[in-house]
């Protein structure tokens, strides 16, 4: 069962469908998987719903799939970034379903742990809930958020292997363990692909159970805010 | 005198107590961690995922793969820890997170919470906010008492859709520090040489037991 | 001449494919790992928070830190990882397990299956027996098909407490190979000189098209 | 904000009250805070509820606390290791209320995650799920099951520094992080005690912000199932 591809593109063959469901990690342009973003706005795939927390911004990231108009929905917490995706959204052309941030992290972690269903307290009485079943425990609302699966997902790891185990890098990580175990598919991209046994075996952030494909690609890892302090 | 915004920011780092974890917002509330009291150990929450937030990186220092909620670069300490997402908000909607510190559009006299979304203007989403007023144990809000056009931000009821209900424990202002109490405001606190008339004059909502 | 213990073992590992993420349950089924195939790549979960779990450690090797769901000594793998519990059953809860292989009490012709409780019995408990039924993507059974006193332990409907309800999909007993098909058990293959009037009279559950 | 205390009487110190309920991690007799247990034998507080996985053997782990009777209820998924156990729950002096071991994890996890229930099809059709809620998602029926926290976790880690940062050792990680973030007060003993700044940041299994107290001490680590291989 060989997970080890040489690149996007030979990782998405034959998985890549017009309307299907994808989550993709990263936190603004911070550990996305910007060289499968790129691969799939090459294949030309349409009508896409993707979860994501953020849209990217206009030319990179998530915003170039809207840039031929291959995304029909996204499902996300904050897209304020992203110009192009603010004029598709007031002409119609795009859904947005906002999710707070956390609810979003745990529809994909449950969604990948089996559990349809869970209860927060996160936007009760908000726009957010409605729509949606509350109740009462121990006194307090809470409202029903569901588990989310993905027909693909598409994370970026700072070190893989060929069993598909997976670490992450700071706050590269975000949401990329919980997209990689709620895809039907996972696909991974690396910055380096190490001998199985090299990563500590207690310190796999992703065991390979959840990746089925793994390619190693360099970064360009655009940094949207840059601020520092004086030396 | 009212308060600027540094003198809100440092009345506001008065709400931290030594030991605490705190999850700061974008704006003014970034700025309290200019005023921490030295000899407390104070940790902040980043809820992309680290605890144990440390201040901007020198030039030499920036590294892509560390952010802020803010997507701004910083910097890590001895202490940090990264995490996930998921983990991220278990921290911060099982109720771990000692205080959160705000920014607001509209607060109401019932501590229901405004500040994500202007029906008609671009809505750009709610990212973490609903999470961290929903589960952080204490809410500070920050914010000018009164917007643009001289109307006050504390109503009666907030007329924006809510970020949460019920949410918000204390406001702090460019007038003063208000708590919200069973049927409505109570001052706690006034700002240099802004009285109690003028309070009542530039606030909708009800001021309590004053 | 029906099949040993070491015989249903080697016929479970035929179930294997090869790629596999496999959880074997206690006793029996423990035995498959014996009988994998050479070019086969199986990774074997352990549900109290390992996967790629690898054989009995020597005298020198012994880990107490490293056991099993049996709370047997093991070693780990050059692929091993470690992980808590609430991930090892979001593993198996969200159907990422390809397989698992386990013993049992009963099993109904409808796929029910009961192995944790015998009621005015000692009560031990069902350890993950529950999660891994209704969490892993195909679950097969090995078991004697009577039990002590010669009754069949494929029955119509269970006597006993359930562990699950219709999670079963392949059974073998030391008689044969039986599938849960729509209608009651199937019977895929029978052990040497075994024959289906043997199977027949020793099985309480329906046989269909056979 | 002092968390490292010198010993287990030390961290317990006030914290203990008769009918609290604790969280304990471990899995059989593997990763369990035993110094924490033998303190709270010494201790004689009575009417615990526990939670976790095993109750230990007769002379050894949470067995100790049903020598004096100071166990009122157990929730576990498994108990057959404790003859003693087996003892008082048939005389009717203990109570035990069994949940399947991955959903004795998840509410820990939920609990601690502030999530007051969640749906699971483990159980459903079965004892375990008898008085429970069901609800149907996409037409399959699931049990609803609650977030579980407890007054006091008491777990058993590796490594540990000042800001209460823990790392597990192999599988006796098991219950121990879940426990660590349902408790209301969390105290973790841990065989070293490391200066703050050692431990890899990106691999602290639990944060600091979930541990009030730690301390450092030596572990008999018994085995229970010692099984080999010639060499």
């Amino acid at each position: 069962m060989k997970k080890v591809f040489s690149s996007a593109d030979e990782t998405l063959n034959g998985v890549l469908k017009d309307g299907m469901t994808i989550a993709a990690g990263g936190f603004g342009l911070c550990g996305i998987p910007e060289n499968l973003i790129a691969a799939i706005k090459s294949s030309g795939v349409k009508e896409l719903t993707i979860a994501s927390n953020n849209a990217g911004v206009d030319d990179f990231g998530l915003g170039l799939l809207l840039q031929d108009r291959q995304v029909k929905k996204m499902i996300s917490s904050y897209v304020g970034e992203n110009d192009l995706f603010m004029q598709q959204y007031l002409a119609g052309e795009l859904e947005i379903e906002f999710n707070p941030q956390g609810t979003l992290a745990e529809r994909l972690r449950a969604g990948g742990a089996g559990i349809p269903g869970f209860y927060t307290a996160t936007g009760v009485g908000t726009k957010i809930a409605e729509g949606k079943e509350t109740k009462e425990f121990d006194g307090k609302t809470y409202v029903l958020e569901r588990g989310l699966r993905a027909d693909l997902a598409i994370v970026k790891a700072w070190k893989g292997d060929a069993q598909g185990n997976l670490t992450y890098r700071k706050t590269a990580m975000n949401f990329n363990p919980e997209c990689a175990t709620a895809g039907k598919i996972t696909i991974a991209e690396v910055e380096e692909i190490v001998p199985v046994g090299a990563l500590d075996k207690m310190q796999i952030h992703t065991p390979g159970v959840y990746v089925q494909r793994i390619f190693a690609a360099s970064h360009e890892k655009r940094i949207e805010q840059r601020t520092t302090r004086a030396a | 005198m009212p308060w600027d915004r540094n003198d809100m920011a440092a009345r506001a780092a008065q709400e931290l107590e030594d030991g605490f974890y705190v999850n700061l917002g974008i704006g003014i509330p970034t700025l309290v961690s200019n005023y921490v009291p030295e000899d407390y150990d104070i940790t902040l929450q980043s809820e992309n995922g680290m605890l144990g937030m440390g201040p901007f990186p020198t030039e030499e220092e920036i590294d892509a793969d560390l952010i802020n909620a803010g997507k701004q670069t910083v910097t890590e300490l001895e202490r940090t820890s990264y995490f996930s997402s998921s983990q991220s908000f278990a921290m911060i909607r099982g109720g771990h997170i000692n205080l959160s510190i705000l920014g607001a559009m509209e607060v109401s006299e019932a501590g229901d919470l405004a500040n994500w979304m202007i029906p008609g203007r671009l809505v750009k989403g709610m990212g973490g906010a609903m999470d961290l007023v929903a589960g952080v144990q204490r809410i500070v809000i920050i914010m000018d008492h009164a917007n643009k056009a001289g109307e006050s931000k504390l109503l009666k009821k907030c007329s924006l859709p809510l970020t949460g209900q019920g949410v918000v424990d204390r406001i702090i202002t460019n007038l003063g520090v208000f708590d919200v109490v069973e049927g409505g405001l109570k001052v706690i606190e006034l700002a240099p040489e802004v009285t109690m008339e003028e309070v009542l004059n530039k606030t909708e909502a009800t001021i309590v037991g004053s």
